[in-house]
Parts: structure tokens; C-alpha cells; sequence
């Protein structure tokens, strides 16, 4: 932890002020990593104690706002009351570009049965329905997506009925997400949903053969600012076919053709590794988890799609390609590592981030001191291997665990039982994700669900030079003085993600240790001695 | 740029398409952000607290603190109590807050949670320590807009805390309406300048744009004060600017402490900003001081200057119905031309309104309440502006377009200087006419052919 | 546009191209329209009155009123005196100002025109009616530039009229330097906040912005009254803003009646406003004001929340050298870099300033002074930059080279926003971040590709 | 003069205020014009009585900055202080437009030796070659013109000598004007002065035939605003070429071969009648004026040039373009009339404009109850007639007058003599100018180079509603409530030539008589009843 107190007494600190039975719940979810290789089990993907400041948003946002959302293609109706439409519109950065010109870009749009009085009193069906209708007379698009919010559970709505009887009629595929914002703990309801519905409404649909030699897809990457364009930049160079990135800058058409993949392999877990099983157990392709946050990171998972695909053309071309990368990030990285060595991070944000950036801090030989997620669940932090010991509470339960079987015609083992055995031996891992945990230093904070006040906690007691964060904490932070960088929304930068993202958060996190704006903060006269300000206050020099 | 949509009008009864206006949560929100050391607390699911925390935010680019009830599955099958009394507890230890303020949201509306009832049981069982105070207003996502909930919050304020204790004081009230901390600023600048002793409430400037130096305080030096809130009751008149965002709580006061008021349009432009001075003047019997008038003077004398670049300009403008009214005098007065006018809000007299403003200039007006931006943007379509104003979310329709953009309204996300200038008042007035002359100079400059470009304008 | 210039340059000895400067007449002008029922007399022939005028009524969309002595080729061999004796004449008999202050062109000075005598002449024979006074200022226009023009002017002020009683008082002197009438108001309100007594002069705010009443007054109410000058000499300390403009006035007054001097860059930005706050608050002896303390505040948080957009941003910039080396600091502590600094006025010892600003952010900055638009744009075509600053003579290379573009300095043609807005202060500070993030995000908004179009900034 | 006193007694009162000299002096130059048919003299074109607040400039002004500067593919050096070329940079809004893409518009260029003291002191020659021979290597123009500034003349620069020598030296044309600011009593002396450099320098050179069946040239039209292109426009519609618009938007080539014409028509009888005179004596084709502002006198104006050619084709064609022209007029005059009929207006300006424009308001229905030039002559007050009867003074005697003679080769009666007196005998006026003060009504005010106090105290008798001025008086007029229209920049509106231009015009004055902007002058509660203030801040409705 640096300088300052200890993560223990940190701890401690940041658990005094809260009422008993709060402090009891909020201490399961903060640790002392002090057994880094055999994680410490974290109260993670439990409730938030009402009346916490959390950084936690709902399941309709994992489901609308992260997941399904960015498929740019597909009209989506919030159907509900105007609110939840109208957040989750363009505010979340994951770009996408239409194909050709007569297409429509929906994510342009925002949607919504804008529900009334009278609708909760009397239903909305009927006000979904019309919506549909309208919808399709408008814009006629291939597909429609509809999106529950609060009251529609509530007051009994059967969306799922109503897409179905407007698919019937209009002919389009229309499917319904039953993600009220009540639904689990977190985002993570949301995202878990999503992954339901759309393998139950999207994946398999068009069997088009894909003509490639390696063909993947990418699961868990949203294209926030970009990343999955640079990470398909990465791969075309590798000669590597992406047939969907699941769900940045994807369209309807890659996903319902996206079984045609050999390998999935999964950047954020937490939000799809629900897929990544689903789709092995009915289509027959492995998974694996990769990260293209952090050079290092990058390079490995290239590496390892290579080692997956096992052909020496492949082999080579991925080390070519890291090499003329590297010459590009090379002196990026040794010009800024001078500012940055040894400055200290943290990094509280989303299911995956918190970890992965740890990566590229890495990169910049600076040190995480604490990070948590905002909504991720034990496997994020403590490894996969803790699955079958999460026990599933009442707010988990009431999410669809879909039954899946191999499909009897398209199932097809990508991978022999042998060679994946034999890969595994070699210390190939499968289907795995280690955890945040195991990657972090020993004695460093480990924070699930952070609050406001334990954020500010730790920035009293350890000054990091950097935290990564969300917008509700960005600016708390930085009246202190320390520098945020927003880990959902890139501050509206990047990409972040590959190489030359790597070369863009290297230049952003330089930039954000070495401004002087934080030493504007002080006013001359506020500096006791009158000498000082005296000499502050000089002539300047008459030209 | 917005490519499914053309200038085909085709009625929607169901469906809004971009629409031009949120939910009431966030107005209450927004209002309850503007009382020194109140935790705005929405009870409900918390996305809903996500979502505004991070709306009002972006728009900011200022800390938003608020605490939320974080509704499960459980809490909405039996009720938001237990909810709300834990986050009560928590808010007062860990937080310390002179006053929470909670607000509902549809979730628990359709649940039909008791506020009042909750509030009294927590009092009752000590969780609210003594001196502190709990208050709450109903803003249902299924009603009105974040415009009525910025209303209904001002209106708890009244129903909680103003106190008539007979001795009438010297002393004007004002609501501001939901206007920019900025333009809240400069509304008390004008009535430091009149000498008018006077209570404003809400008041979100040093809250919600907070000096940097280096500290972070939950509560910053801002607000109106509770004793300031209980005292509005004693005043000798109130000003309601805006009409929608501000009549309820100026009716409230009446009716609860007998204090008599006047509504006003918000103070934007010169007979907007003229309306609220003489009110000022005639409420607190004080002269217009010379100082200014010459700030009017300079107004008039630039509209004057610029009036031949404004006149019969046509303008697409949408957003809340108090800035837009207030809006569409201003630009009638200087010239020019509301073409299409649209609001999400509901409003059928407020549709009356504005094209009765409209009369003279532009009969033909459009005029759309409850309506959206997908609807504004297939009108101009077909009915070509010279100009679109509205919020950040206008950009779309005005790349679309390629039309010069004055963004106005809430939210601006994309901008900085809604933060530190006004847009009330003859000084608002006057960026105003600076935003527009240089929307459509920068259009020429950049567009005319080397042969059409002007030394002076 | 400007098709003629190529990134090949040539040392050029003899030829101005397209200059960063005019001459020093207008500059007196404008500094003796800053005193109260002043009239400024142009000593030549009648056109450079005529183009002095017409350009400062562009500037300032205001009346400028001066007088000429309307010389014909006659007074041009034979000396001025007779035009200048009857021009007085005229002058006191139909428009009765309290002071003539005469200025001297290429013209007079070249045929070497003894103004002093003239006026004492004039007094002789009862020109100059009891009471009223008469002053000059030596301005060739083959000296110097409209800047040291302004500083002559200011000069002739205290030469003329300060007085020393021997009794000294609580007061500190101003020379804002050539700013705006918006800017010196601003300079005032920042005296009157922080609650220092003061003088400042010339003073254009009220003058040169005068309201539109209905009514012309060739005198408004506004502008350093004559009494104010001459207690100059009894005031405590002067401080004088802006070099070039403001220290010869400041240690004339030193010289003539002993009154300390600090000579300070123009208050622009943090650095620069606090420099000034905090030599009034020392020199005043006054504690800084919470107030003022916030709106500092919020200018740093301003910076704070756009530097990320202003980050190394490379700026080609130009104007008159007081005005640019503030702004170059103002740059600089942004964490922007300016690449190319230009000044039409001479100064070896500025350029040697401006590289010493800039030697951490761009020790490679090109700076040139006795310079002009020609050269920075020729450097440009070879230097890419992200932003041009300059007067409105710089939109020519802006659309040349599709540069975002931020007006500033002396003249502003063709916009309107100066004439409101000070660019000094804090205040001013948050109208440059406004208007240089604005600069670069219209560029984006207009230009990115619709995927790249950002809703939040 | 409508309501308020009689012009008589506002004469009077204008004089009220002078000192003895300048009163007598004034009031010479402030006419009642009793006997519009024979107009009284006015003692226009002397000197502006020093300390007087009047609207004229300089010598300089008027031969760079109105009629020389315009040329666009000259390059213009400016030998002198810097003030000069400076303030004469672009902003006389005489409009060009390059004809080719690798042409340069030297208008968008201010160039001047920036003459310092030790020029003055040692001479500015070098200075001035050096600059030349500058400008020359960095644009390699066809031609370059230098304009002399006053300390030019006093120390004895000699330019001529030095255009000469380079002119030698780098094979370009190259000649200088000294224009110094001192010379004459305004800007007339510079029109004089430009006019015989461009006939010693430029007319004539080159004879390269014109291939059109109607040519001429428009002298005295300087593309405001693009007037001379809207003027273009028609003629081109009726089958007229214009050779060369002297000066406005014109290249050099186009003067050089503007002697091909067959006719002058002159707009701006001050600037440029020396032009006209000069082209007659030495190539022989005729001039008359026209005026192609306001409706009624384009029309006329057409209408002679088609008599001067007389050809039925021309006639009949004329005729047409009028009509059709018409048709777009007539319901724009109609609207507008509603607001302008009967309304006053009062115009001072230039040395043309302020009787042109007379007509544009009366094509409105408006009267011009005062008029004066800002730098006219007896001529245009009175009439051409009068020339005899001009004594030359000392200021005017200065000014060069070229001596012509027919050109041996090149002179060519356009129109035989007995062809010209055919057609003067029916009526038709060559070589002649009938003057403002013929035109005015009985009883209006005729003032030459008005005063600021003249004209506060026109506006405090007689409030017109509508006054044509310049940038100097424009807001002084409008602080007292009256809008101004400026009449040399058009407020950077315009055209206002031809019929397009009065259309322009219509709507514009329209716009500034109806404007609601002056009744926002006064604040409520300026109003002493308490009432009316109380009724403006009436609650408003609530929605």
C-alpha cells in the first residue's frame, strides 16, 4: 500500500464509521489480499445496503444498457416509463458504424412506450403492441428487441407474449428482456439476462458458412471508444476472422451467424461467461479467456489464439505482428514509464476493468494498491475454481438458468477431447479465468462495491497518483486532487484495448500524473508567509 | 447521422422516439441538490440513483451525491419500509446530513410505499437523530416529467418546513425554477442589486459548481438553509419563475402561510429579465438601481446592433416548457422566427401559450407538447430553420441537418460554459445574442465562397 | 483564400505582409476615450481621424467621437498651428468637452509641429475657455504601434494632470492597458470585491458600451473624471497592467509625484488574475474575499474538467504583446503549447519573455516580433497547429488552413461577444476554456464521422 | 421637411451654435433647396473647418482605398507608416472573385514598407524598392501599384522614379500614385489623382479586340456588396458585355483592354467623370450617367444604353429582362410599401450615393427631406452645367489634370457627330449629369459634408425615420433611436444595384423602419404610473 497506514488499519478505518449490521455486510466485502495465490472468499455479488452511496446501477442496464444495447441493427423499446429509455441513450460509448448506407444505426435513437398513469393502471400491452407496430411502420428494421423496466413486472405486462405476437405478425424477429431494475443486486442481473435471450432469440438463427481460416469470436467486448476495432485491427493483421464481437459494434446478422466461430474467447467475464458455456455446450466450440487491455496482455492473447489454432503460418504471423506493434509502443512506453514508475493506482469499476487495467498500469511500472469491482461476483475475484462453493441467494435465484444441449445437427467438437487434453497438459487453460485476486499484489485492498465514503477513505489515507473509476466518482476525486480516469466511458477517449491502445492510455495516464492543474488549486495569498506572495505578486519584465 | 428518418410524419400514438424530457426522479433530485446539507434519497431500485447520479453529472461535471433505497426483488413484492429505515440509519451516521430528502420512483409508487407513514415510524424509532429532518415528495416516473419533479420537490420544501409565525418580514421569496446554478447566481446578483432582501430556494449555485482546491466537501458552502425554508413562510411575497417548475410550491406557500405571489416566465431576454426586475421593484418597493439599467441598455444595444442578422431567422427549438416559453419571447422580441416549437412535458394550455407568443411573427407556428425530438427533426425536414436550439441531444438532428446549433436547456453534456454563464437576466441575454450571431457567422465564415466572406459583421 | 501564400519563406527586410499591428494614433484615441467629457484631437490630415474612428466604431459598434485638425496640403508646409488654434475654437464652442486631448499623426510630426506651444498659445488668446484644459500626446505613425500609442496617451495623463498634494491616501492607482470597456469593468468589480479604493484610468467601460436608451450622449456617463487624475499623485501605489501599455504612465507618475509602482502582466487566467488580486490585496491591504476565492475556484475546476481536450494542443497565436504574453501564460498553464507567438510591435526583449513562458511546454516556440499574419501563416503551412488566436484578421488564414479559431485582441470586426464578456479575471478565464473547447468541439461535432460523434464531453 | 420646423429655421438652428468664421463658412455648404430646377450654389468640395466632427477622409482613401485598391489582381503596396495600409484592408467590402484558380486576390493582402523613423529621417526609397522587389520574389504579380502616404510627400520620396526602375528591372508593371493624405480637401482629391494613373498606366494597353456586339464599360461602380455583378447580370441578360467595371471586382487585364468599348456609362459621377472625359478625347466613344439604383432608374438606365445602340433586337430585349424583372419586384414593393409609404428619410454620404438613393426610397413611397455628399462638387450638386463656373482653389489646383489628345491610332468615333447631335436632339443627354439638388423636392435641406452636431440636431427637429450615413455616424444616429443604414458598406448586406439589389433594399429598410427593437429602449418601470408598471409584470399563465 505505499506509504500511509497499512491495508489492515485502511480497512478498519474505512469500516468505523458505518452502524453495526452495515459494517458487519460491508466488511465481507473488503479484504487484505493476503494470500494472493489462494484467495480469501469476498461477500461479492451481494445486495448494496440501501442508503450506501454505491457506484451500482440496475439489471436493466447490464441487460439494455451493456449488453443488448450496442447491437446497432436491432430497434429497442424500452417499455416503460420515459426514464430508463432516455439514460441509456448514446451514453455508453460503444460505437458501432453502420455496414452500408441504406442501413439505420438504432443506437442513434432512443425508444420507449413513454408509460402513463393509465398504463400502470390499467396495463401496458396494449401500449407495447402499438409501439411495436409503429416502430415497424416507421423504420422496418430486421429485428426488434423490447426491454422491461420496474413497473412493467410489477403490474403484470407479459412482454414476452406480445413480441411474440407481433413477430407472428409483422414477420421480423421481435423478443422481449424481462429486466426490471429490481431483478438481482446489480448489473450483473441484467447482463445474465441478456445472455439468455439472446441465445435464445439470436444465436444459430443463419447458418451462412463463414469462409475463413481462423475464425473467433470475441465475447465480452463492448467497444467502448473503440477497443474492439482496434483488437479486430490486431487480428485481421494476424490474418484472424472475427465473426462477432459480442456486442460492441456488432450487427444483428454476425450474431445469429456467430456459431460459426471455432473459439470464442472472452474478454469481460463476468458479463458473458454465460455464453461462452452455452454456446460450447450446444455448438461444441472452446472458450478461453483473453485480455487486450496491457500490452503484456495483448501479446499473451494473441499468443494463445495462436497456440489454440496451432499452425506455424499463424504462429509466426502473430509474432510478426506483435513485433512491428511493439516498435510503435517501445518508446511510447519508455518515455512515459520516466513520469510514471512506481506511482501508485487504484481502480474500482465495472466486472472486469478493475482487473484488466491493472495490466496496463503495469505496463507503466506503476503499482495497484487497491481495486474492486462495481458488480462482478466471487469467479471475478477469487478465480472460476470457487464456482461450485458460490452459493445462490435469493436475489440470483430468481434469474432463468437456461437448460442447454448440444444441437443435434450443428453441434460439432472443435477441439477433440484429446487435443484439449493435450493442450490443458501443456498448461493451456480452458473455460478458466484465474481472478483479480491471484493477480494482485500481497497486502493490497481488495474492495467489492466500494462506497463513496471508503473511496474517500482511502484517498485521505494513500494519495493514489491515479484512480480508475465511474462517473459518479469521478469528480469527487478530483476535487481532492487526485486524478480519475473513467473506466466505463474512457473520459470519451481511446481505444484503450490492443496496441495503439495501449499507446493512447499510456500518453492519457501520463498526462494525468504530470498536469499542473492540481497545483492551481492553491491561491498564492493562501500561503502564510507575506514574503512568499510578495514575490509572487513581482513586476514582470517591461519589454 | 439519423438515417432512418425521413420527412414522413406519421402519427404515433404509442411510441416516443427521442424523446425531450426525462423522469420526475431526477428533477426532485436536482431541487433537493439545492438545500445546504440535504442527501436527495430516491427510493427505489438503484439504477434509478445510477442513472440520475450520472445525468446530472455530465451535465455538471460536478460530484452529485445521493443515496438510493437499492430495491431487490424483495423489496418490491414486500415493500420499500425496512428499505428505507436502513437507509435512513446509514445516511445519517455515515453521512450526516442536516435533512433527507426522499423522492419516489415508479417502482415505489406502483408498490404504493407510505412515505409519510415511514418517515414517522423511523422518527418514532430513533433512527432519525434529533434536530434532523426527513421530507419527501412523490415523482412517479409514470407522470408529469423531471420538470414536474423538480416542482414537486420545491412544493415538499412548502408543505415540510415553511412556517408562518405571524410576523410578516420585509423579505421576497424567490423560485428560481430549474435553471443552472449559474443562472441562480446571477438571479440573486440581480436582486443584491435591487435591494431586495430575499430567500431563494432551491439554490444549486456553490453546490453544483463548487470551486477546485483540493478538498472535497459532501456539502459544499451553498444551499438554501432550512431556517431559510421554515422562513419563507413569513415573507411578504413570492416570485415563481417558471411557470411548470415553480407555481405548485408558490400556490403551496400561499395557501399554508397566506404568502401572496406572482408567477413569472423565467427571466430570459429583455422583457423576460424586465418582467422580473419590475416585479422585483413593485414586491420589494425599492428603484432600479442606475447600474442596471445600463446593463439593459447594453442588452437592448446589442440586439439592436445584431438585429439584422436575427431578423425572420426560423427557429426549431425544443425543450422544457418554462425555458422554452421563456426562449420563444426572447426570440420573438429580437426578430426572430419560431418555426416548430416542441416540448415532452405535457401541456395543452402551455401549446396555447406559445402560439399565442407566436401570433404576430409566425401564426403558422408548429407547436407540439408531450411530443419529441424525432418529431421536431421529420418537421424541419420538411419545413427547413435556420437555427436549432434545444439540449446536447440536438446535435444529432442538427449534423443531420448541417444546421447551426445553440444548445439551451437541460441537460448539456457536450459543452462547459452552462456552467459559469448565465442565461437569465439582460447579461444572459446577451450571450445569447452572442451564441446565435456566432453560430450563424461561424456557418458563413466557414461555408461562403472566398468572395462572400466579411471583414466586419 | 490568401491563395498567394505558400509554407516557402523568404527573409523579408522591407515588406510588411498583411501586418499584427496599426498606428500609434488610434491607440491615444481610444485611451482618451477612457476620461470623462474628454474630446480626442487628431493633429493631421482629417483621413486619419476619419479611418481611426471608423475602425474603433467597428471594434466597439459604438459612436467614436473625435476631431481632426483637418489638414490640407497648406498646413502641411506651412505647420499646423492656425488649424489646430481654430480647431480648438470649434471644438470647446460646439461640443464644450472638459478636456481636448490632442494627438499627433506622421503627418504633424514630420513638419515637426510644436504642440505644446500651440496650446500655450491657444490659452493666450482665450481659445481655451477658464477652466477647460488641453493635453497632447506625441503618436507618430512611424514609431512604435497603436500599443506604445496607448501608452503615450496614458503617459501624457499623468504629464499633464496628476498632481502631488503631499498628502497621501488610501488609494491605489490603475492603468488597466489597452483591454476592453468589458474588461475594465471587470478590473473594477474586482477592486470593488476586494474592497480596495482605487483610480483607474483610462476607463472605457460605459463609454465605449454604452446603453441604447433612446437617447445620444456625446459624453455617457462613464470614463476617469478629471478630479480622479489628478489625485493620481496622491494615491499610494499604481499598479500598472500590461508592460507596454502601462509603464510609462507608471513611472512617469513615479517620477513627477513619487507613487510606487508594480508593473504586472494583463490579469488573464489563474496566474495572471491572481498576480493582480494579490498585488491589490498586498498594496490595498485587504484580505481576499471568500467569493472571489470560489470564483477562482471555478475557474480551476474548469481547467481542470477540459484539460484532457487541451493537452499539448498546439496554438499559433498573435496579437499585441501585452495581450499575447498573458494569454501565452494563460496557455501554458493549461497545459497547451503555443508553437508560433507573433507581434506586429517591436520588442527584443518580449520575444526573449515569451520563450522564457514557453520553455517547458515548447522550447522549440517560434517567436517573432516587428512581425505580421504573413509570416505565422507561411510557418503554419509548414508547422501544422491545432488552434489559431488573433484578431479577426486571422479568420483569412483560419479558413485558409481550416483552423479552429479563437478571437482575441484588438480589432474584433466581425463577432460581438467582446463587448459583453471580459476575457480578464476569472471570469475571463472560463470564457477562454469555453470558447477554446467550443472551438475544437464544433470542429469534432461538424467533422468526426457519425460514430465518432460523442454525446458526452 | 413633414412636421417640425421649417428647413429655414433648421438651417438655423444647425448654425446656432458655430463660432463666427465657421458659421459663415457652414453656411455656405447648408442650402434650402428653394429653386430645385435652378440650384442655388453650394460651396461644396472646401475645406472641413478643423475641429468640426465630419465623415470625410483623405486623399489616400480615395485613391487606394476606393478606387485603385479594388483591382484585385494588382498588388497593392501602401508606402508609408503602417496605419494606412492597414485601416484600408478589406474593409471597403468592394467584392472580387478570382477568374482562374492560380490567380491571387491581392485584396485579401494588406502590403506596406511599414516606414519607420530612420526612413523618415534618411529617405524611404530603398525601403520602397526593397519592398517591391519583396513582393515581387514571394507572389510574382502581373502588375504592382504603390500608394504614397503623407510623410511620402514631405520627404520627398519620389516614387515615381522608383516604380519606373523596377519596373525596368523586373518587366511588370509597376507605378505609384501620390496620394498623400494631405492633398485636397477629402477624398475626391484620391479619386482624381487614381484616375489619371490608371489612364497614364493602364487604359490602352492592350488592344486585344473583344468579340461582343454591344460593349461597354461601367465607370464609377465599385462592386459593394456585389452591385457591379448584379448589374452584370442584367446587362448580360440583355445581351450588353461589360468589358471593364471601373473599378470594381475588375482585373487588370480587363482595364488594360476596357478602350475596346463602344460606350462609358458612368454611376459614380464624382469618382470618375475625369475617366470618362479622358477616354472620349483620346479613343472617342461616349459616356453618358446612369444610375442602376432603384427600379426606376436601372429601367431608365437600360433603356438609354439600348437607345444609344439602337437596335431593335437590343430594344426589344431590354424590354423583356424588364418585365421579367419586374415580376419578381412589383409584389415586394407592394408588401413593403404598406410600412414605408410617406415615411422620411435623410441621407449623407459619398459622393453619389446620397442622390441615388433618393430613389430606391422613393421607389418605396419615402422622402428624403435632407440630403448631402460627404465629398462631392458643385457638379453633383448642381448639375454639370455649372462647371465653368467652378474656380479651381488652392487645394484643387494641386491635383494633376492630364492634357489628352485623340490617340493617332486608336481614337474611333463611336458615334458620328451628326449621329450624336441626332440623338441629343431628341433628347438624349450625353456627357451630362443633372445633380442631386434638381431632383430634391422644394424646400428640402441640402447640406454638404455634414457635421455630427448638424446632424443631432436634423434628428432632434425631424426625426426620420429611416437615415443613409456611414460607419461613423451610424450609431450615433441609432443611440438616439433612428436606424442608420450605412450607405458605403451596406451594413455588410447588399446588393442593392439593379433589381435584385432593390429588392434587397425593400426588405432591409423594411426590416429597419418596422423593427420593434426601438421601443425596447425604455424599461417598464420608466413608466411613472405605478399601474402600467404593475400590468407588465402581470402573472403569467400558468400551463
Amino acid at each position: 500500500m505505499g506509504s500511509g497506514p497499512s491495508a489492515e488499519e485502511t480497512r478498519e478505518q474505512m469500516l468505523e464509521i458505518y452502524p453495526k449490521k452495515t459494517r458487519r455486510k460491508r466488511a465481507k466485502q473488503m479484504l487484505v489480499n493476503k494470500t494472493p495465490e489462494t484467495p480469501e472468499a469476498i461477500g461479492a455479488n451481494s445486495r448494496t445496503v440501501p442508503g450506501i452511496i454505491t457506484q451500482r446501477g440496475c439489471s436493466y442496464a447490464g441487460c439494455k444498457g451493456v449488453v443488448i444495447g450496442p447491437i446497432y441493427d436491432i430497434l429497442h423499446i424500452t417499455h416503460g416509463p420515459i426514464g430508463c429509455g432516455w439514460y441509456s441513450w448514446l451514453s455508453r460509448r460503444n460505437m458501432s458504424k453502420i455496414r452500408h448506407p441504406e442501413e439505420t444505426n438504432y443506437l442513434q435513437y432512443s425508444m420507449s412506450t413513454d408509460m402513463q398513469e393509465d398504463h400502470i393502471v390499467f396495463g401496458g400491452e396494449k401500449q407495447l403492441k402499438q409501439a411495436i407496430q409503429e416502430a415497424y411502420d416507421e423504420f422496418k428494421p430486421k429485428a426488434i428487441s423490447v426491454y422491461a423496466t420496474c413497473p412493467v413486472g410489477l403490474i403484470g405486462d407479459d412482454i414476452h407474449s406480445v413480441c411474440r405476437e407481433m413477430k407472428e405478425k409483422l414477420g421480423i424477429n421481435i423478443f422481449g428482456f424481462s429486466c426490471e431494475g429490481y431483478k438481482g443486486v446489480s448489473q450483473s442481473a441484467g447482463h445474465h439476462i441478456a445472455n439468455n435471450g439472446v441465445f435464445k432469440n439470436m444465436i444459430g438463427l443463419d447458418d451462412t458458412p463463414v469462409e475463413a481460416k481462423y475464425k473467433i469470436n470475441v465475447l465480452g467486448e463492448y467497444n467502448i471508444g473503440g477497443d474492439a476495432w482496434e483488437i479486430d485491427r490486431i487480428l485481421r493483421l494476424c490474418g484472424i476472422h472475427i465473426i462477432g464481437t459480442l456486442s460492441g459494434g456488432v450487427s444483428y446478422d454476425e450474431i445469429c451467424n456467430c456459431h460459426q466461430a471455432d473459439l470464442n474467447v472472452v474478454m469481460c467475464h463476468r458479463s458473458i461467461n454465460y455464453m461462452a458455456e452455452m454456446m460450447e455446450t450446444k455448438f461444441g466450440m472452446p472458450w478461453f479467456k483473453v485480455n487486450f487491455i496491457g500490452i503484456e496482455g495483448t501479446k499473451k492473447s494473441l499468443r494463445k489464439i495462436a497456440q489454440y489454432f496451432d499452425e506455424k503460418e499463424l504462429t509466426d504471423r502473430v509474432e510478426e505482428v506483435i513485433a512491428m506493434e511493439m516498435a510503435d509502443v517501445r518508446p511510447v512506453i519508455e518515455d512515459v514509464r520516466q513520469r510514471t514508475e512506481g506511482k501508485k493506482a487504484a481502480l474500482f469499476v465495472g466486472g472486469s476493468r478493475a482487473h484488466h487495467y491493472q495490466d496496463l498500469f503495469s505496463d507503466m511500472g506503476m503499482t495497484t494498491i487497491a481495486a474492486g469491482y462495481e458488480f462482478a461476483h466471487r469467479d471475478d475475484y477469487e478465480g472460476r475454481d470457487v464456482l461450485p462453493s458460490i452459493k445462490i441467494d435469493a436475489d440470483s435465484r430468481n434469474i432463468e438458468e437456461l437448460h442447454i444441449e448440444a444441437d443435434p445437427e450443428r453441434f460439432n467438437l472443435r477441439k477433440t477431447k484429446e487435443r484439449k487434453v493435450a493442450l490443458e497438459e501443456s498448461g493451456f487453460e480452458f473455460s478458466d479465468y484465474e481472478g483479480m485476486m491471484r493477480q494482485m499484489a500481497k497486502d493490497t485492498l481488495v474492495i467489492d462495491d466500494i462506497s463513496a465514503h471508503e473511496l474517500e477513505k482511502l484517498i485521505e489515507l494513500h494519495k493514489p497518483d491515479v484512480i480508475g473509476s465511474g462517473i459518479k466518482d469521478k469528480y469527487v476525486i478530483e476535487k481532492m486532487g487526485i486524478p480519475c480516469k473513467q473506466l466505463h466511458s474512457y473520459d470519451y477517449g481511446g481505444p484503450y484495448a490492443g496496441f495503439k491502445g495501449a499507446i493512447n492510455f499510456f500518453k492519457e495516464i501520463d498526462r494525468m500524473i504530470s498536469t499542473k492543474v492540481w497545483k492551481l488549486t492553491r491561491a498564492p495569498w493562501k500561503d502564510d508567509s507575506e514574503e512568499q506572495s510578495a514575490a509572487a505578486a513581482e513586476p514582470a519584465t517591461v519589454s | 447521422m439519423l438515417e432512418g428518418t425521413t420527412a414522413e410524419i406519421r402519427e404515433r400514438k404509442a411510441l416516443r422516439i427521442n424523446p425531450a424530457k426525462t423522469c420526475q426522479p431526477i428533477g426532485a433530485m436536482y431541487a433537493a441538490l439545492g438545500i445546504h446539507k440535504c442527501m436527495p434519497h430516491s427510493h427505489g431500485s438503484q439504477g434509478c440513483c445510477a442513472y440520475h447520479r450520472s445525468h446530472l453529472t455530465r451535465h455538471h461535471k460536478e460530484p452529485i451525491v445521493a443515496t438510493t433505497s437499492s430495491f431487490t426483488e424483495g423489496a418490491s413484492v414486500f415493500g420499500g419500509l425496512a428499505n428505507l429505515k436502513t437507509a435512513l440509519e446509514n445516511i445519517f451516521t455515515i453521512y450526516e446530513p442536516d435533512i433527507v430528502s426522499v423522492h419516489t420512483t415508479c417502482l415505489s409508487e406502483v408498490i404504493g410505499d407510505d412515505i409519510p407513514m415511514i418517515i414517522k415510524k423511523s422518527e418514532e424509532s430513533g433512527i432519525i437523530p434529533e434536530g434532523k429532518l426527513v421530507i419527501h415528495a412523490n415523482t412517479p416516473s409514470f407522470v408529469g416529467s423531471h420538470v414536474t419533479g423538480f416542482s414537486a420537490q420545491c412544493a415538499a420544501f412548502v408543505d415540510y418546513l415553511a412556517e408562518s409565525t405571524g410576523a410578516k418580514k420585509n423579505v421576497i421569496n424567490l423560485f428560481p425554477g430549474w435553471v443552472e446554478p449559474a443562472d441562480m447566481r446571477e438571479i440573486k446578483r440581480l436582486a443584491e442589486m435591487l435591494g431586495v432582501e430575499y430567500i431563494m430556494a432551491p439554490d444549486t449555485s456553490d453546490v453544483l459548481d463548487s470551486a477546485l482546491e483540493g478538498e472535497y466537501q459532501m456539502y459544499p458552502d451553498g444551499g438554501t438553509t432550512i431556517p431559510q425554508l421554515k422562513a419563507m413562510g413569513d415573507s411578504m411575497a413570492t416570485l415563481a419563475l417558471g411557470p411548470m417548475a415553480s407555481t405548485l410550491a408558490a400556490d403551496k406557500l400561499k395557501k399554508k402561510c397566506g404568502v401572496e405571489n406572482k408567477v413569472l416566465e423565467l427571466p430570459i431576454g429583455i422583457g423576460g429579465t424586465d418582467a422580473f426586475v419590475n416585479a422585483m421593484r413593485i414586491a420589494g418597493d425599492v428603484t432600479v438601481p442606475r447600474e442596471l439599467e445600463k446593463e439593459r441598455g447594453r442588452l437592448v444595444d446589442m440586439v439592436s446592433d445584431m438585429s439584422q442578422y436575427l431578423h425572420r431567422k426560423k427557429v426549431a427549438i425544443f425543450g422544457d416548457p418554462d425555458h422554452v416559453t421563456a426562449m420563444v419571447k426572447f426570440l420573438v422580441e429580437v426578430g426572430m422566427e419560431p418555426a416548430i416549437v416542441v416540448t415532452g412535458t405535457k401541456g395543452k394550455k402551455w401549446v396555447a401559450k406559445i402560439k399565442e407568443i407566436c401570433s404576430e411573427v409566425n401564426p403558422d407556428v408548429e407547436v407540439a407538447a408531450f411530443s419529441d425530438i424525432h418529431y421536431l427533426h421529420q418537421w424541419i425536414k420538411g419545413n427547413p430553420v435556420d437555427l436549432l436550439m434545444g439540449n446536447t441531444y440536438g446535435k444529432y438532428v442538427a449534423k443531420s441537418e448541417k444546421l447551426p446549433f445553440v444548445r439551451f436547456g437541460f441537460p448539456i453534456l457536450d459543452r462547459v460554459g452552462h456552467r459559469a454563464f448565465p442565461l437569465i437576466g439582460y447579461t444572459g441575454g446577451m450571450r445569447l445574442i452572442e451564441k446565435i450571431t456566432d453560430a450563424f457567422f461561424d456557418k458563413r465564415d466557414r461555408e461562403d465562397a472566398d468572395e462572400d466572406i466579411e471583414l466586419v459583421l
